[in-house]
């Protein structure tokens, strides 16, 4: 690995400097546990690292039935599994945020890494599109937000432009009646990528019988974590039954795009998103049910 | 899952330390991190190496410019193939050559041509791994591209194809024994390229002296191995060659060969200081020896009692790109642990543009187990039998002939298969849809060297017992133990001490499941001539015939005169006042290991939606013989069951287009985790080997063999389908009910 | 006498023979024995006065070592096996 | 290009200091300049736990943290497991219950396992096996490794007050 230089800004302001290299390549570090890796592969070199953990913004977490998530970029998986009111409200960001890597990489990893990041198998991406998460963005024009479904622009690509970076998540208050779920496939049971990864949340009536509204999203089915917008409106204003559900993954296969490569073929990743789509949406209605009534 | 405390072992002898669960020599160096590995070494000036590898699969080498690399600051030396002796202008002749340092040279560092991706090219050494690292990306090297063969699959058997050699084995007439047969079952089978997966990269360290002195630290399974080559490949005397061992992350067969020691010594060489190479955990899958795949056709016909009554196996396995793969193993176990009158055994050693194979934990026999296995599962069922009642029906007996021809000595495979089942697993209910059970059985055939030790009795009683044996797993412990037993000490009594090339006589590699055995051989004749000699000083100091001294227990006493009496330890104190110490070195030769079996049962549950295989139950039969280490034996049939279950579904090599590894980290190179085992239940059954006097047999090796096959045939009993390639992927798994489900 | 075991790339040599009775007290003397009946087996086994590396002797049960001195007995039981080795 | 900087750590409770360069990974550092061996290197990605240490209270795997991100950090690594009156309970449970062979993993082993039992002493099978995944095992099929961190976390339960 080529030495670089490491600076450990502890502004937004300072660290939107450093990001914006003129001509050096530059990247952001915060768990480093994908940028090490990609570094030591030689996937790509870099003249600095700026790493943003020490910026408090970027470690916010703060929760809350007023305000919905906001997440900095920063902050690492485990503390968004081990935050019990993360776990009540945003159960599906707990199944993402575990399944990441190992204890000793959730220790590190981000939630705002694994979505800069931008694989397609990105665990926590269709977890937040489902969830209807917004990113925050700062730069040297300012700031602006953006869908987390357009943030990622193909494998390893994102939105940000030179010098712009991740500041936060914003994931709105889940309303009564809904609930989320995401879940992966692997051939190992850890330590593993996503052959296919399947998000779904829905909304429930008063009754909880019918679905109002739903979301599902896809990862590593196409070049970049998927939102399944079709499959998931098919599913408004339907009871929450086998068939509908059947209807959906039928829609979501639909939607996939998947290649062939080592970790699966384009027909297994197809028939595993049909597979997937029913289990989320299955444990996202019943999460929905079990939920306290409002 | 509930943890299970189902560690059953049956029967020991009459012994006070083989066969208790002392604790190992090893044990707290390891615990507390204080034990020293292949890279745990640092020393004044030393620099680091690392080699640039081809990328292309086959080309002939034009050129290889490293000016730029030299010029890097930091960079210290480069080194080529042109730096080894035995390559200049020598050319390579593989009559015959199923590996010699000539052949162990060109894997090290290719010469005119690379033969597979990865292929060591050139090796740099500077102030820092990084440094050298950059450097190597400098070289550059002038390839030719040549057409790659990729397949190996031995289908053509023409002269100039790429078999590189045949192994026949035959007996009676298959074509007769077929007629005879009510059902016959033919399959053909694969299994893929796997990785020993050992968790220590390969790292060695070498200092080449001013006066010509080579010192190598390294992690290998044979150091006197290590010393020949690299003596041989450097044109210098062995005896300027000293290899010093470290303790080793785990070998399984691939740390026999070796990689680096030959070219840290010539980096060390050009550059006046110690170097040291560590191999990223890339370069290990790409750029060392894996074990090998396997194509398999096998037919096999048994009347309606289940008598087998003809076999006929045709093994085609990849070497890899020099001779040498392991179809040995498997042809002369190729009938399994079955007596059959009438097969017919064909084993081609095929070459092909990957990596040179290496061994892997009974090479060659688990592919062959799994294909015999399988089709006797098949047979089983077509005739309506239970499979373990086949198995019995057809079982080796002592006399009955290994394909070889070599008989049998005393074994007793009908208890372990009754053992077998007996067992409660076998009978137990499978509860739930999606669930079978398999089972399956194996022998693994050992040869056998002999092993040197020598021995030293300590003022305060204990004893230093010396050997060039590498632990490891643990026998510095076992070997230890069987000293003790012959001397009435206890276990930490005997401190072995694994030494270099320097401070013991030759002493063969650690393979072959031999070491328990034969060095415990070596220990027990040495602890004789220590007790020959303790008591021929116990006679002199009580003026006494050495004849009319006993020794029990740890104590000597004289039968002539009942107050004479002194402990080993209390004479251990007088001996430096008494004529010296006592010493002595000695040479056990080999009185054969003989065949191990082990079983397996196991009960998988199948996800019929994602073609997920879950192990739910797992239970290892094995004759160990003499357990000489419960803990340890027990441990040996865990470890291997593990690597079996990830042979079986998850684990093998995948190659791009082009033939380059495409899963080069354990993310995709996927050995079992914590999470994908449940506990696995031991039973170790002990019918003691008459050629070692505790009654001791091989227990490394086997009970990886039988394991293949066990998944595959619960896999079946599950599903329907038969897997006929491993890994049972959950991607293959799902096409095979898929197209079953077609067929419906 | 002892029992040699034909290893079946060696049968064409002996006409098909599968075992060969002859005598000698050690394998050289075997060997030399078996060439005079059989000639071409000794260089068939043999390379350059020794037991080739892919070939493994078994007498009695046990891999020799000692390759051509080997000790033969009256009623041994001679194999030609194919060594174990490789990856 | 751009030199050596200057780190303050505090490792098995002494304070240490080290210069490094940026792209020197704390396991490279532990291992290369501060000779703590303990810590090994087995795949240098991330997927084989073999260099965990534990760092302000968390596990890590240390080829994925750069040496300069350890200013000011608290890191424990095997060497500093065994106090002087003896074993830690997880290295005796090792050592009783043959829960190690080759021993290349077992540092690793040890940290994960003691960082679980410290904030878990009752963890169950199943979830010493979903934290320990992420540390991988070659020779032993992690039975006697989860049975020692049972016995280790009983013993740790019965002797704390």
């Amino acid at each position: 690995m080529q030495d670089f230089e490491y600076v450990a800004p502890t502004t937004l302001e300072e660290a939107v400097r450093l990001l914006d290299g003129n001509g050096l390549k530059v990247k952001a570090l915060a768990g480093g546990t994908d940028i090490l890796v990609q570094l030591r592969a030689n996937r790509f070199q870099v003249d600095r690292l700026v790493d943003i953990k020490g910026i408090p913004e970027l470690n916010q977490l703060s929760c809350s039935e007023a305000d919905g998530l906001t997440l900095g970029a920063a902050v690492p998986c485990y503390r968004v599994y081990e935050d019990e009111r993360i776990a009540r409200l945003y159960p599906a960001l707990v199944d993402a945020t575990s399944l990441i890597g190992s204890i000793q990489v959730q220790s590190r990893g981000t939630v705002g890494g694994n979505l800069c990041n931008a694989a397609p198998s990105g665990d926590s991406i269709p977890a937040l599109i489902i969830l209807g998460a917004t990113c925050e963005i700062a730069g040297p024009k300012g700031r602006r937000t953006v869908q987390v479904e357009r943030f990622c622009t193909g494998p390893g690509r994102n939105v940000l432009e030179p010098g712009e970076m991740l500041v936060s998540l914003k994931l709105p208050l889940p309303k009564a009646n809904s609930g989320a779920h995401f879940l992966r496939f692997t051939p190992r049971k850890e330590m593993d990528i996503a052959v296919v990864g399947v998000g779904a949340s829905v909304l429930l009536d008063d009754a909880r019988q019918r679905i109002l509204s739903a979301r599902i999203a896809l990862g590593a089915v196409a070049p970049t974590p998927l939102l399944a917008r079709e499959a998931g409106d098919l599913l408004a204003g339907r009871e929450a039954s086998e068939a509908a559900i059947e209807e959906a993954a039928k829609a979501a296969r639909a939607a996939a795009r998947p290649i062939t490569d080592i970790r699966g073929t384009a027909r297994q990743r197809t028939h595993l998103v049909g597979v997937l789509t029913k289990r989320a949406l299955g444990t996202a209605i019943a999460r929905a049910k079990e939920g306290k009534k409002p | 899952m509930t943890a299970t405390a189902r560690q059953e072992s049956k029967g020991s002898g009459p012994f006070k330390v083989v066969g208790t669960r002392t604790t190992r020599h090893d044990g707290v160096d390891k615990v507390t991190g204080r034990a020293r590995f292949g890279a745990d070494i640092s020393m004044s000036g030393l620099l680091h190496g690392k080699v640039l590898r081809s990328p292309h699969a086959h080309a002939r080498i034009r050129s290889i410019d490293t000016s730029m690399a030299e010029a890097l600051p930091g960079v210290k030396g480069v080194a080529t193939a042109q730096d080894f002796p035995i390559i200049r202008g020598q050319a390579l002749d593989f009559s015959g050559a199923v590996s010699n340092a000539r052949v162990t040279a060109e894997v090290i560092l290719a010469h005119e041509r690379v033969m597979y991706a990865g292929h060591a090219v050139a090796a740099v050494a500077a102030t820092s791994p990084h440094i050298a690292e950059e450097a190597t990306r400098l070289i550059r090297v002038d390839y030719e591209a040549s057409r790659v063969e990729r397949l190996g699959s031995g289908e053509d058997t023409s002269p100039g194809s790429n078999i590189a050699s045949h192994i026949q084995l035959k007996r009676g007439d298959v074509e007769q024994g077929f007629g005879e047969a009510e059902v016959i079952v033919e399959r053909e089978l694969s299994t893929q390229t796997i990785h020993q997966g050992y968790i220590e990269p390969f790292a060695s360290t070498a200092h080449w002296a001013p006066d010509g002195h080579v010192t190598i630290w390294t992690t290998t399974q044979g150091i006197f191995g290590v010393r020949a080559s690299t003596s041989a490949i450097l044109g210098i005397p062995e005896s300027m060659v000293k290899v010093i061992p470290m303790e080793v992350g785990g070998g399984f067969g691939g740390k026999a060969s070796i990689y680096l020691d030959p070219v840290a010594a010539v980096l060390s060489k050009k550059t006046g200081h110690p170097v040291k190479m560590v191999m990223t955990r890339k370069e290990v899958f790409e750029g060392t020896g894996p074990g090998c795949a396997a194509i398999m056709r096998v037919k096999m016909g048994a009347d309606s009692s289940g008598r087998i009554t003809a076999a006929q196996f045709w093994l085609a396995y990849q070497a890899g790109a020099f001779p040498g793969s392991s179809v040995s193993g498997g042809a002369t176990t190729g009938t399994g642990p079955y007596n059959i009158d009438n097969f017919l055994i064909d084993g081609y050693d095929v070459v092909c543009n990957k990596q040179k194979t290496s061994g892997y934990r009974a090479p060659g026999q688990c592919q062959a187990n799994f294909a015999i296995e399988t089709v006797i599962d098949e047979l089983a069922e077509r005739l309506g039998m239970d499979p373990l009642e086949l198995r019995l029906k057809n079982v080796v007996k002592e006399g009955d002939r290994m394909p070889t021809g070599v008989p049998f000595p005393y074994i007793d495979l009908r208890k372990l298969e009754e053992t077998m089942k007996t067992h409660p697993h076998y009978s137990a209910p499978l509860e739930g849809p999606n669930r079978g059970r398999g089972v399956a059985v194996a022998f693994r055939g050992h040869g056998g060297q002999g092993a040197p030790a020598t021995m030293n009795v300590n003022a305060d009683g204990t004893i230093s017992l010396i050997t060039g044996a590498i632990d490891l797993s643990g026998t510095r412990t076992t070997v230890a133990m069987q000293a003790a037993e012959v001397l009435g000490l206890a276990a930490k009594d005997v401190i072995l001490t694994v030494v270099d090339t320097d401070s013991v006589a030759q002493t063969g590699t650690t393979a072959g499941s031999r070491v328990t055995f034969e060095m415990g051989l070596a220990a027990i004749a040495a602890a004789q001539e220590v007790k020959r000699q303790m008591s021929a000083r116990a006679a002199m100091l009580w003026e006494v015939q050495p004849e009319e001294v006993e020794f029990q227990d740890g104590v000597f006493t004289c039968n002539r005169s009942p107050a004479k009496r002194m402990t080993f330890k209390e004479l251990a104190g007088r001996l430096a006042r008494s004529g010296g110490p006592i010493t002595c070195s000695v040479y056990a030769p080999s009185t054969g290991i003989g065949p191990s079996f082990a079983g397996n049962i196991v009960d998988v549950e199948i996800d019929p939606e994602t073609g997920k295989v879950d192990i739910l139950r797992y239970t290892a039969f094995l004759d160990a013989g003499q357990a000489v280490h419960p803990g340890f034996v027990e441990g040996q049939m865990q470890g291997a069951t593990a690597q079996g279950i990830g042979w079986a579904l998850s684990e093998e090599y995948l190659y791009t287009e082009e033939g380059a590894v495409a899963n080069t980290s354990f993310l995709d190179y996927r050995t079992p985790t914590s999470m994908d085992l449940p506990m696995i239940d031991t039973v170790i059954i002990q019918v003691p080997n008459p050629h070692h006097p505790f009654g001791v047999r091989a227990v490394g090796e086997v009970p990886i063999v039988p394991t293949l096959a066990a998944v595959a045939n619960a896999v079946y009993h599950a599903t329907g389908v038969r897997m006929t390639r491993l890994p049972m992927s959950p991607g293959a798994i799902l096409e095979a009910l898929e197209a079953k489900k077609a067929q419906e | 006498m002892a029992v040699v075991w034909i290893p079946p790339f060696l049968e064409s040599l002996t006409g098909g023979a599968h075992k060969v009775t002859v005598s000698g007290r050690n394998l050289r003397q075997v060997l030399n024995s078996l060439d005079t009946l059989y000639p071409g087996i000794k260089d068939a086994l043999l390379e350059e006065d020794h037991i080739h590396p892919s070939i493994a002797v078994v007498i009695d049960g046990a891999t020799g070592h000692l390759e051509l001195i080997e000790p033969v007995r009256e009623e041994s039981e001679i194999h030609f096996i194919p060594a174990i080795s490789g990856g | 290009m751009t030199g050596r900087t200057h780190v303050h750590t505090s490792i098995n409770d002494t304070d240490v200091d080290f210069l490094c360069e940026s792209r020197q990974s704390l396991l490279e550092v532990l291992r290369d300049v501060l000779w703590l061996f303990g810590t090994k290197e087995g795949c240098n990605d991330g997927n084989c736990g073999a260099c965990t240490v534990i760092m302000d209270g968390r596990i890590v795997d240390s080829c994925l943290v750069l040496a300069v991100e350890a200013e000011g950090k608290t890191i424990t690594t095997i060497e500093g497991i065994a106090q002087a009156e003896g074993l830690h309970p997880l290295q005796q449970a090792f050592l009783e219950g043959d829960a190690l062979q080759c021993g290349i993993c077992t540092p690793g082993f040890v940290l994960a396992a003691k960082a679980l039992l410290d904030r878990e002493p009752d963890a169950d099978e199943t979830r010493i096996r979903h934290w320990l995944a992420g540390n991988l095992c070659r020779c032993t099929g992690y039975d006697k490794i989860v049975r020692a961190v049972l016995k280790a976390g009983k013993e740790m339960r019965e002797e704390a007050p």
